[in-house]
């Protein structure tokens, strides 16, 4: 086996995959939102779940189809967020996002973002990126619409 | 037309694409099987654009000067080309636009013009219905949709069997008194089933209703002549049959072209121009606002010459021949699920397939990283996809420089993939 | 961007042109100044498209494989070189598509499309007015015309004044609570006039107007930059600079684009497909239906590079210094009318001119026997030709590489012309 | 002087060009169109007078505006026409196109196209050929309109 593929089935990403964290949707939420990615059809429908005056997040759960990096990812997400402050997980995203975005320049930085580490094999296949992302792009969205609703 | 050669030489084939010789990374030689999303191009149709460049280039049909002239001869002797190699009656009846997409938008768009001067039948109206097939690419799905929406007309379609097929069973109710246009694909990208051309033309002519067929995926495998199809329009792209990006073919019988209101507008098109209104060009300028893909059009009729030189006959039996070897490869790997007819005789060389448990875009990240380059996902062909209960497929494509020994290489791959991931989990 | 060069060295330039050292017959080299038509292409463009071609050509942004990545880094990349060549804040605000003509219909398509939740901002309804000026190119006036026809809405129109620049007088009651759109071209293709961009963008702030700036004669041949302009939409074609065929540019700000409806649809443009209807991507994707003109990009972005690395600056001076010395020679002979602003000052590389008593097209026909290529007839701006009263002119344009002895011999060849008419009474 | 351009503007094209024969428009008439050429904007209004049942041709009258190849080319065409029946002069249309398509491989014959044969120098740029057919298309279709007004 070629080892960028190896680097992108990382045994964590294959975990995540076989056995997701936090899956399913889950009542209460403050917000739903569904999103999709018009190149490959994978979808995801996301519930977050917000406390103390939407500062906190107490719950995110989702329901995921797509490929073993998008599924992965969501899994990882949902255990990074689960419990911490949104302005707390503000940073973990950028710097995830950035190196996604990085084509493997940036190496990520694993007291940020934690399991998130095993998903940058991905930034050398730029096609990836945005399987990895969806998840992210998702929980943003989410985000938005809470604080909104909530204005 | 150039008398085809007898034998089909895959090797000396190749030699006229430099781009297969490409090498991936140090030890992966690239397997190219996506020419049904865009094809490669020989040497010999980018050396025909390069050189009209060099030597013709001028703005076409607008120029009375020496280099317009060279030009112009050399855009319409490409429409001319193109007319020989679908069997058009006349290079009048050959529309360039820029993919085939554009011509399909160009008829919805056009039927839906609301110019009152427009013939009944060449008008989409409230009430009237359009109607289409549940395989069809978005190119040939949305537009419809938009027409409908635009016009308060409805969209109905021949759901797809459970083999693959168009399932006629309904056609009669299907097609009715109202029905005004029957668009449909000839090659499934997705199935490569081969749709019966005849049996809708004449439901269609029944009824008085238009046919528009999507040769997209067929006229660059296979002979194609538009006279024998009985079809009303065709839309075509260049990119899928070794021409340049940027050009596709509307052709449509003149006496319906005649009629048609135009679509986009601006120069080259128009007869007569004041500020208040305007008069418009017969076809095809009339249907070909702007400047023209020039160079994209001498780069298409080369890549007739090209098709043409090898034999669509051969062609054919060639990919036929490929698309059996596969598809009897992949019969033998457990998990693989063939997504169309299993036997080479009624379809065409797009392979598509499930793996059982695995997602197409890990699929083909595994066959990638073989080299072996094949197209994931839904293939713009959402509905299909949905009616089969698959997110996704992968899907191999097979073309003229296509080898016996790369179509091996992709069974093998796709059976190193199941293992692979089988050693994962 | 590339460091513009110091001096501007014509005859280095020149060697990029290999079509230059065309002969149109053993004694007669070619002096082309048919650039307004269309450019001529340096090697840089022709030699960035092949070896697109030659190494990463797939289709883009469907696939997952490598050759897909490597196609899809080139198409995008193309697009951040053309934001950067245009000041357009972000890539996402570059739509590809044909050629300018397409761009504008695109615009006038979008804005009539009758998508009940577009905002009221980007809908053309009747009695709403459009506003263009008597100066576009068909282009620019005819999409117009269509889509006040298609919607009921009013087309109206600022005048051209006797020293050829538009007529503001009655810009106030021409501009009303009712106009929803306003599209001028930048810079006039046969009068070369330059328009008043700040004036019409105020005028349309004020009642809350849409800005659509046709941009085709101008962004190749001065410094060009979207966000100082102010406008809200540009269209732009690649072949008119120094870039293929088959590729335009429409660019639009991003809070506009992203309510929208889209025009062209099909694959690539869609969010979800199903049978009955579908919802459609962000910009810029929502825009390009079907394959985009891939290797085309890539070649317009090597002639953005060309042309930076020849600077913009240098580019208008060099080409306003062809304009005053075609002028200037023009004005000396008897019978010559200029139907454009005398002073190059007030205008571009575009100098149309009437000959007394003889049609552009014999005037044509003599130049081009000199091996000069200027274009003849109305140049799709047939109102603009009533307006001054001729049926057409002959046009002379200048390019990059277009030197002082090549306009000294088309304005020798001019005085020929009229000598050789006058031999033959 | 390059010669092809002299094969272009002969004396006879000269002459037609600048008195132009039969010019102007005149009653009666069985038919008028009008035709432009939408590539340089050249246009004619045409009138055709037919007698002994629409077979004779008694007047063409036009008025063109045009460059000295399409004006000269009316002016010949009129000559050769008035007079004749429509049956006499449809071999005359079809050579004369003929000759214009050729690209000069045909010479034309002077027998049946007359002063003619002073516009096939023109046979020899693609772009002109369409100047000098303008007038045949017009009468063409004026004998259209002619003859199925009067069925
Ligand atoms: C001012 C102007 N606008 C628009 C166009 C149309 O450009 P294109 O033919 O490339 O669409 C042209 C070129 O002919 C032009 O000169
Ligand atoms: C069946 C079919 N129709 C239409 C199209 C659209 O072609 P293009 O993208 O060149 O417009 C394609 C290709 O994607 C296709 O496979």
């Amino acid at each position: 086996m070629s080892s960028p593929l190896s680097s992108l089935y990382t045994e964590l990403v294959i975990e995540h995959d076989k056995r997701p964290l936090h899956a399913g949707l889950r009542e209460p939420f403050t917000s739903e939102v569904h999103h999709v990615n018009p190149t490959c059809g994978d979808e995801i429908t996301l519930r977050l779940q917000l406390t103390d005056g939407r500062t906190r997040i107490e719950d995110v759960s989702y329901d995921a189809v797509g490929c073993a990096m998008s599924r992965a990812s969501a899994s990882i997400m949902a255990d990074l967020l689960i419990g911490r402050t949104t302005a707390e997980v503000e940073p973990v995203q950028e710097h995830f996002e950035a190196a996604m975005r990085s084509r493997g320049r940036l190496a990520g930085d694993e007291e940020l973002i934690g399991d998130g580490i095993a998903l940058l094999g991905a930034a050398k296949f730029p096609a990836r990126v945005k399987c990895v992302l969806m998840s992210w792009k998702a929980y943003q969205a989410a985000l938005v619409e809470a604080q909104t609703l909530g204005a | 037309m150039s008398a085809p050669s007898r034998e089909f030489d895959v090797e000396a084939i190749r030699a006229d694409f430099p781009i297969l010789t490409r090498m991936l990374d140090p030890d992966t030689p690239m397997i190219y099987l996506d020419g049904g999303a865009t094809s490669q191009r020989p040497r010999q149709v980018i050396d025909a654009e390069v050189s009209y460049l060099y030597s013709d280039n001028a703005a076409v049909k607008r120029g009375a000067h020496r280099m317009a002239g060279l030009a112009t001869d050399a855009y319409e002797g490409a429409r001319e080309r193109i007319a020989e190699f679908i069997g058009a009656p006349s290079p009048d009846e050959v529309v360039f636009t820029k993919n085939a997409t554009e011509a399909l938008n160009l008829v919805a768009h056009s039927l839906g013009s609301g110019d009152a001067s427009t013939p009944p039948r060449l008008r989409v109206r409230e009430g009237d219905e359009i109607l289409v097939t549940e395989m069809e690419h978005h190119a040939n799905l949305v537009p419809w949709q938009e027409l409908a929406r635009r016009t308060g007309a409805t969209l109905r379609w021949i759901p797809v069997a459970d083999d693959f097929t168009l399932d006629l069973t309904d056609l009669d109710s299907l097609v009715t008194e109202r029905t005004k246009v029957i668009a449909f694909t000839h090659q499934s990208n997705v199935l490569g089933t081969l749709n019966p051309v005849g049996r809708l033309v004449e439901a269609a002519r029944g009824v008085g209703a238009l046919t528009v067929l999507d040769a997209a995926q067929s006229a660059p495998h296979m002979p194609f002549d538009v006279a024998e199809l009985g079809v009303d329009l065709v839309a075509l792209s260049g990119h899928k049959m070794l021409g340049p990006t940027g050009i596709g073919v509307l052709w449509g019988r003149y006496e319906l072209l005649e009629q048609m209101p135009p679509f986009l507008t601006g120069g080259s098109m128009i007869e007569l121009v004041d500020m208040e209104r305007s008069t418009f060009a017969e076809p095809p300028a009339r249907f070909e606002a702007g400047t023209p893909p020039i160079s994209q059009a001498v780069g298409l009729a080369a890549a007739c010459d090209y098709l043409d030189a090898l034999g669509m006959e051969q062609i054919a039996a060639h990919e036929k021949a490929l698309t059996q070897q596969a598809l009897a490869g992949l019969a033998g790997i457990d998990g693989v699920r063939i997504i169309g007819p299993a036997l080479s005789a009624e379809r065409s060389g797009a392979v598509s397939f499930d793996v059982a448990g695995r997602h197409p875009h890990d699929v083909g990240q595994v066959l990638d990283s073989l080299g072996i380059e094949v197209r994931v996902g839904h293939h713009c062909a959402w509905p299909l996809h949905r009616r089969f209960g698959v997110h996704g497929t992968t899907r191999a494509s097979f073309s003229v420089h296509t080898t016996a020994a790369e179509v091996d290489a992709f069974v093998d791959g796709v059976a190193h993939t199941i293992d692979f991931f089988g050693s994962l989990s």
